[in-house]
């Protein structure tokens, strides 16, 4: 989006002033938040308490894409539905919640699964994107769609007692500039073989810990929606500062100390994604000829992709 | 190997396959011991021959070990989805399996977690 | 609360089962869980967050104090209120968010603000106490108090990009049991110098932040009250298995890495609470005799003990 | 003080105090450089040196001053709610004022939050 013109409205002002007063965020900072737009693709365990903080900061748009309905186990830790909810679409349910909290942002609504085919069209209409899914497939389809299109994404997962957080393509270089952040594919070339893949359903997870991976994907949003605010405004905000190196937050709800931070490399010379030799193209996405699903193997049938 | 202390730390449920999150290595308890090849003077330990120490502590339970490594080229590769860290830094970083061990190191296998 | 000896009703196992199925909760854990009693002090930024998971967990009973009322301002980041229910009373807003959450925690309501009159009163009807309050002199009068009636303390706070979290009085042991974990006044013998000490209002707060620090302290209160729950229950569950030694977790939205772990002291040999030759007693606290914002001192009136 | 390498760093608000997060003592930059004592050989730097050095920073700006240190008995002491942390650990465990520091220490300043 353009920088704005235009300053807050008395309510806004009273609303966000406690953040508004420091200068990490200020007015600009606010502006920029009231005219980006934000994609939370799963609204789950990570997704719900990731709404839920950007919706109160304030951020113009927020899409919610999810296919599922609310049930009940899903309630000990996804907290913007609620039990007169169950049986309700995730999307539907949590914009309630999240309308109610402020009713000053836009939701928009896309009540399927995200697929290749529709990967593109959706991811394109926002300028940062949330993995809040829970599938390996979902995974490389989010970060190579995010690559295509030079977004940044804030990749987070959670199970049993721990959790795991990346801003990843960050900044969003095309494929091919060594100095753009490195994508998923960088970090994991090859998925894990399907019988290692354990989900919520079956390896259980403890609400908190999800929780505390959520609410820190909507800081990285926030922060990286926020950067430079304060300088005058440029054309390129992801760009005019340095962005943090890449690195992996670890977090284990047993361990001592409980997180952790991994130094993470840089993009791989010979990623599909987002190498000069990348093989991953909108072409290819759009057609369906990138079959996720196949390239990650399944035991049990992919419920969420 | 001479006088190298080092550990092995495990996260995103490879504990489960080790039995413990973290193994000092030498280790005080026997059963925690993995198979280090003997060195000549000179000859460094690097980090293959660790994670064939831990591969060889999950053999005759192969559903176990193929989520730890995988393939059979001369030495075992960790299996896809596995992150290995040597002192918090991506060991991409590093020199991957031909890293030369220091006394001191931490090195740490994570798995990757997919739920949300 | 005794051990518990019936099982859990088919919902229940619904609901929970993502979380009973790990073997650090389990069957044993979730009664552990339904037959505790927590008390959260203060509904604002931290208590919001903390009380919305020890909810989603199934407490048996959740105790919530605060004698403000929703304002505007709150709503970036005190997710349990609404923009509806701006006037209503903390207490009463939260109720209802909780309650449609999870119908099956029992939610008690103290709608004033906590007194050194009233502080024994309330928190001998709890296990663990919260502190989610935001002066030094509520911090020091529930320090105090939990350490009178022998309760483990989840202490956090936050300002604008920082938090700290803290597990103090763990193990509960009486005052002038060395073995006995820390108590605020052990790490804060004195109050900092009132102009030193910084309002969320005054200095501006991130909602993530705060967040993030709340759910920590439903997550500390959920391992202190499933510890040992796999083992055969015994009559002292706080003390069969040794503590984590104290520590202090120190967040930083802004620095890398975000989290710093910190080794605290043990109890202060001449520690004015914990300590055999303690200053602080029932009698001193209940006649009103100890002066909670005196000791602190105020440059603007304290307007939230 | 010889060759003694050593960080300063402050959390919890105590930042704003000295204008940033973190100062390697000795400095590159000569405004962030803190006074040391002279030490005879054979003595040591030790923490209440330091704070005094930190200290004289503020001098004259008396507000500031009184959030990181009070008092005056021969030396300052620092102002309640601010931890001290050594490495990790709080100063309490480590000897406080007289501490002597290491090549390599990380000493912390935190300010306790109150805010909720
Ligand atoms: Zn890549
Ligand atoms: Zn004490």
């Amino acid at each position: 989006p353009s920088a704005p013109r235009w300053p807050l409205d008395k309510s806004e002002y009273k609303r966000y002033g406690r953040q508004l007063i420091m200068p990490e965020i200020g007015l600009q900072g606010q502006l920029r938040l009231k005219n980006a737009s934000v994609l939370i693709v799963g609204v789950g365990g990570l997704g719900c308490p990731a709404a839920a903080y950007l919706v109160g900061a304030g951020v113009g748009i927020l899409g919610l894409i999810d296919g599922d309905t609310v049930e009940e186990s899903n309630l000990h830790r996804q907290i913007l539905h609620s039990t007169g909810r169950v049986g309700m679409t995730k999307v539907d349910s949590a914009r309630i919640a999240l309308n109610s909290l402020n009713p000053n942002v836009k939701l928009v609504a896309h009540t399927s699964h995200l697929t290749p085919e529709s990967a593109i069209r959706i991811l394109q209409l926002y300028d940062i994107i949330l993995d809040c899914t829970d599938t390996p497939a979902s995974r490389y389809l989010i970060s190579d769609t995010c690559v295509l299109l030079g977004k940044p994404l804030v990749s987070a997962s959670a199970l049993r007692t721990e959790g795991q957080l990346m801003v990843l393509n960050n900044p969003p270089l095309r494929a091919g500039d060594s100095r753009g952040g490195p994508c998923y594919r960088c970090v994991f070339p090859k998925p894990p073989p399907p019988e290692s893949v354990v989900t919520c359903g079956d390896g259980g997870i403890l609400g908190p810990v999800v929780g505390v991976m959520g609410i820190l994907q909507a800081l990285e949003a926030i922060k990286l929606l926020t950067r430079n605010a304060q300088p005058p405004l440029t054309s390129e905000p992801m760009l005019a500062q340095p962005s943090d190196p890449p690195s992996l937050l670890i977090f284990s709800a047993y361990a001592n100390p409980m997180f952790r931070s991994i130094r993470l490399r840089t993009r791989k010379p010979k990623c599909a994604a987002c190498s000069a030799q990348a093989s991953v193209t909108a072409k290819a996405l759009e057609s369906g000829s990138l079959d996720y699903v196949q390239f990650c193997g399944t035991v049990n049938p992919v419920d969420a992709l | 190997m001479g006088n190298i202390k080092f550990s092995v730390e495990f996260s995103g449920g490879l504990q489960d396959l080790f039995g413990q999150k973290k193994i000092p290595i030498p280790s005080d308890k026997n059963e925690d011991q993995i198979q280090l090849p003997k060195l000549l003077p000179g000859e460094s330990l690097k980090l293959k021959h660790v994670i064939d120490g831990l591969a060889a502590k999950l053999k005759g339970r192969n559903a176990k070990l193929k989520l730890f490594v995988q393939g059979d080229k001369g030495f075992y590769e960790v299996t896809p989805g596995i992150l290995v860290l040597i002192n918090d830094s991506d060991w991409e970083l590093e020199g991957e399996y031909e890293y030369e061990i220091q006394s001191g190191d931490q090195v740490l296998f994570v798995s990757t977690l997919h739920g949300g």
